[in-house]
């Protein structure tokens, strides 16, 4: 069920230029799953409207969250002077998460790939994939993209599977961007994908769905628009979808509710 | 610097109901059009039956696929929407959304669009027959090319599409106005000459926001719609103006939050009051409006709803 | 997921200088009429010859008393205020207010009130020996019965009194117009057709507060009119929707805080922009946007002001 | 000079049913006298405008703030939640205050009325006149007025004062107001008052008025209006006077500038 809750802050740091690991205490985190997000509120008045982030971590009742202050005066800049024991307002848990279950029983070589802040969402996934993997050894292959050597999170990635790193400036490993990383390592166990897995700036989804595609590998994407409800109410978030959408009887999915995980292929993006 | 505050008293058994056009409310509080969809993604949130009334999100003889995204933006104290009036449809509606409100210990008004007179028409002719208490014109939406606003803007436009309606419909007709008007009482007179069972204010007001970063509209309608605690005494200003000139009911809303803010609309005319973008940041808001609406009424030693309306002049 | 923020660049000797009808002006930052007085007030501050130029309260042929108080109240993100354009007169103003003024490095806009063209006319007449830089005349202040508002919410009306204004004033004339109308491009070509050298928006929304334990309005006047951060996007659609509309140039205003909103008024097509009710929040509001404008330059390689005007379409 | 500054504050508590007392530390309380104020701000973003409150106390560089909360939601609740060690943002010092070596010098039965929230203003009053006092003694009286016994600031008021009670409903001293208790003790030494000095609400302030002119007693008093600068630039918290007021030239004087303490004789009240 869908709440509004105050959360409490229990640590928050700095882990990168402009991005904060934020972890908060709430009811909520025992049902929240990989893929699945939250609208984080500020306390400032002047800023009304959550702020979808998406789980990064669920651990017990605690959630973690990664997220971009996206510059100055705005409600990710309130939310990154939160200290620990401060409340949080926050609503979830929100959208559609990853069938994980399948993914793991119908794929063999997973790829990860995460864009930026496209990256926090997929740690929980690889958590929960290595988590229900029959194999033995990590079968997970992730790919990180980043702008430049200001990694974030990679670490904690090589726990749970292969990593492997694209930068916009080449400053660490393949230069260029994660479909570059599938290129230059098809050699490697990247050959072998069966299943894409992604978070990212549109840009980087988009060409996605065409690799996919082409390769007809399946992919599943996670997608972000500007929210005002969270919940499905006020269909600000939508996405073009090939057939008509059941909800909506139009060609528009709500990506708070229908997604924010989307099978590419009943996507027009 | 003594406040003035009346001091509290008794309990009494009060009456929060209140009537328009012979339907009767169990309390003046409703939720605003197209903030709610029709009640479903909220029924976690509040129990639905604890409202005076649903209103549901606007709908069209067919599906209406909306404007292209961004469609929201938050604003200072508020947001912008430009989503555009998708929906699915009439039929869907009548089929999917009437019988799960039905559900529900509440009373229904419909919200209809259209881009032309004869749209509008049909919306309010297929409801005829539907269990639905009122209906809701919006003449009043920013956010589409033709129809809504443009009859909103002209009181020629507004008198003729609501005779027209009122000759057709089966439920009482409350005409959504809109704020982007040099004068709103010459619409709401025209709304009201032409029949209209009363009248819903305020719709919201045309706004824009610029990403100075990109370079680019926030919205990709370039305009939306202005609405949240930040045109509250737009709304209320005009919720005023317009009961000192018609005798019709009004449903007041803009930027509601709380109570108090409620008070305000009814003190100054409102029959009923309506949540709108405050529903996406507090899902409570009605609830907690429909309670403190209450705890002033003992306060103030106030028995019938009645006596509130209105009573600022 | 990544935020198209352009990239920092090397600092470029720029240009912050605009020009509107032949004044030039060190850099498009303006305060609003009726916030800052004749400047006197703000002087513990700012540095007045830090400005691109002044904006004074609004002036009329004899001393204005104004309206009863209360005058001003708080609202969210804003207030109203209903002062009724109180003002020492013209005589006043030129014996006191100009020299003033005229001992700071700054332009000097006057802001003009009456209550009939003929009251308009004569503070302008006054004024054409007056080493003043240019004309701001408010047809839009809500708060008074007679005169103002009524010219800026009819384009027959704001043309006549344009042209009249324009046959007699010896500096640049801007018109400042009010947001209370159903469409302010009309209003714009008005301005323009008779001849206003420039247009200023937006004044005041008329707004209202209802205290609802007193049982009252908030301000004597009953409505008033709301400024602030909650106006912002309603401001920044009009100046964008008046520039797609007019040649002439435009002084945009209403609820800025900061220079990325001076910068949303820019790109939407303003040539300066004034801070209003901020100046009582934060009495350096215009130095904030004035230096951070110029940070805005520098990061995007702006060489010119002048590229960013209107450069939102 | 006027500035605006972030205060710190050293100390908040609740002295009275809804009345605080605030303690903050400022460069500008060097500046204060009885009688000015500051206007303070909330540092909830949709609250804007500076609220004014009188200055209840300096003592070096603290200034002392006592005030109502007017209700829930409302600025001053806001600033009853600061605690030691948050900043506040403060603009000040504003208005004109008493000047206390004319009072001092020119007048030998000086008498304070203070009614509801307008007690705190007197207090600062009291402490300059009696620091500059001349005679051994304590020559002041004060009138303090109250709704009922919750009684605040009264004991302070005693070391510098002879303090004279009224009480609304009667519970302290006198039942009546400001004007019931010099009524009332006419024989003790507020029968020989030649100067009245008052806060409070309109009303009260009415009636001091009238009652000084009628005995030819000269009143300063000190007003209160809703403002939104503070500073002089809105013409927002204006006073009738009787005649035209230099700077405005019509009769109409700004509180926050020309006050907030006036003689009533130049007051159209
Ligand atoms: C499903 C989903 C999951 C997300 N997960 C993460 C995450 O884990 N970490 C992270 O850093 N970011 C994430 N984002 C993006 C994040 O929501 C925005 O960066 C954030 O809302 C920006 O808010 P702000 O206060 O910084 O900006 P402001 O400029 O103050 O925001 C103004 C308004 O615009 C909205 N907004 C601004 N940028 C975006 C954006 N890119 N996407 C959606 N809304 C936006 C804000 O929510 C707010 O309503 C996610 C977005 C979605 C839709
Ligand atoms: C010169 C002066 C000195 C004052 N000194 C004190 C003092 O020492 N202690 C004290 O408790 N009060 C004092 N007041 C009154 C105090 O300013 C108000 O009670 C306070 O502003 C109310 O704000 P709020 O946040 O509680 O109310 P809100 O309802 O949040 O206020 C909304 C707006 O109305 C204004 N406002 C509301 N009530 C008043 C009022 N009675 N007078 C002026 N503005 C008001 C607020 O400043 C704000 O701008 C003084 C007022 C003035 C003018
Ligand atoms: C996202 C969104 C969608 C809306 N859709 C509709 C609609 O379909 N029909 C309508 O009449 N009004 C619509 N409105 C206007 C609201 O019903 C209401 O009039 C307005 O938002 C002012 O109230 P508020 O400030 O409380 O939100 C919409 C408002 C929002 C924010
Ligand atoms: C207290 C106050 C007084 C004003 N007086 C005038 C005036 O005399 N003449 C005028 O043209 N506009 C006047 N205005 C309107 C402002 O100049 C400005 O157009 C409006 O406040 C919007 O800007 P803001 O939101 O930045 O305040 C006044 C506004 C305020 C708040
Ligand atoms: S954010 Fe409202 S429907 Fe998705
Ligand atoms: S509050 Fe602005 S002039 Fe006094």
């Amino acid at each position: 069920m869908k709440k509004k809750v105050q959360a409490k802050v229990i640590l928050q740091r700095k882990i990168s230029d402009n991005i904060y690991d934020l972890r908060i205490s709430t009811e909520l985190a025992r049902e929240a799953h990989a893929g699945q997000f939250i609208g984080v509120y500020t306390n400032d008045r002047s800023k009304l409207l959550p702020r979808p982030i998406s789980i990064c971590e669920v651990d017990g009742d605690r959630l973690r969250l990664v997220y971009r202050v996206t510059g100055s005066n705005t409600g990710t800049e309130v939310l990154s002077q939160l200290t620990p024991g401060d409340s949080v307002p926050i609503i979830g848990i929100l959208g559609n998460g990853y069938d994980v279950d399948d993914l793991v029983t119908n794929y063999r070589h997973p790829v990860l790939m995460g864009g930026g802040i496209g990256i926090p969402p997929m740690l929980q996934l690889a958590k929960e994939l290595e988590e229900r993997s029959p194999y033995p050894e990590p079968y997970l292959n992730t790919i990180l993209g980043y702008r430049n050597s200001d990694l974030f999170l990679a670490e904690e990635f090589k726990d749970l599977s292969v990593v492997h790193i694209a930068t916009e400036d080449g400053s660490v490993e393949t230069k260029g961007n994660v479909l570059d990383v599938m290129d230059a390592k098809i050699g490697t166990g990247l050959g072998e994908c069966d299943l894409i897995l992604a978070c990212g700036p549109m840009p980087m989804l988009r060409a996605i769905a065409k690799y996919s595609r082409e390769k007809g590998i399946k992919a599943y994407v996670s997608l972000e628009e500007r929210m005002a409800c969270g919940v499905g109410a006020c269909l600000g978030c939508v996405v073009k979808t090939r057939e008509t959408d059941p909800h909506s009887h139009v060609n528009n999915a709500r990506i708070c509710t229908e997604g924010p995980v989307f099978d590419v292929d009943a996507l027009d993006i | 610097m003594f406040d003035g505050r009346p001091a509290v008293v008794k309990d009494t058994s009060m009456n929060t109901q209140v009537k328009i056009a012979g339907v009767t409310f169990k309390n003046p509080v409703t939720v605003a059009s197209g903030t709610f969809g029709s009640g479903m993604e909220y029924g976690d949130f509040i129990d639905l039956s604890k409202l005076g009334a649903v209103t549901t999100k606007g709908v069209a003889p067919i599906p209406w696929v909306g404007n292209p995204t961004p469609r929201v933006t938050e604003v200072y104290g508020g947001m912008l929407n430009a989503i555009g009036l998708q929906n699915p449809g009439i039929d869907v509606f009548c089929e999917r959304d009437i019988p799960f409100l039905k559900g529900f210990d509440t009373k229904i008004i419909v919200n209809v669009c259209g881009r032309t007179e004869d749209e509008y028409v049909e919306v309010v002719e297929r409801l005829a027959d539907e269990p639905v208490d009122m209906l809701e014109i919006n003449v009043s939406c920013p956010n589409v090319k033709e129809g809504a606003i443009a009859f909103g803007q002209n009181a020629k436009a507004l008198e003729s599409i609501t005779s027209r309606i009122k000759a057709v419909a089966k439920q009482p007709v409350i005409m959504k106005l809109s704020p982007n008007v040099t004068d709103i009482t010459e619409m709401a007179r025209a709304a009201e000459s032409a029949g209209a069972d009363g009248l819903s204010l305020i719709n919201t007001i045309t706004g824009m926001k610029i990403d100075i970063n990109r370079r680019t509209f926030a919205l990709a309608n370039k305009t939306g719609g202005l609405s949240g605690p930040a045109i509250r005494p737009v709304a209320v200003r005009m919720v005023y103006q317009v009961a000192q000139t018609v005798k019709i009911p009004i449903i007041g809303m803009g930027g509601i939050t709380c109570a108090e803010d409620a008070l305000e609309f009814i003190l100054a005319g409102a029959t009923m009051v309506a949540v709108g973008a405050m529903n996406f940041v507090e899902p409570d808001t009605t609830l907690r409006v429909i309670s403190g609406i209450e705890d002033y009424m003992k306060r103030t030693g106030t028995e019938d709803i009645g006596e509130l309306i209105g009573a600022v002049r």
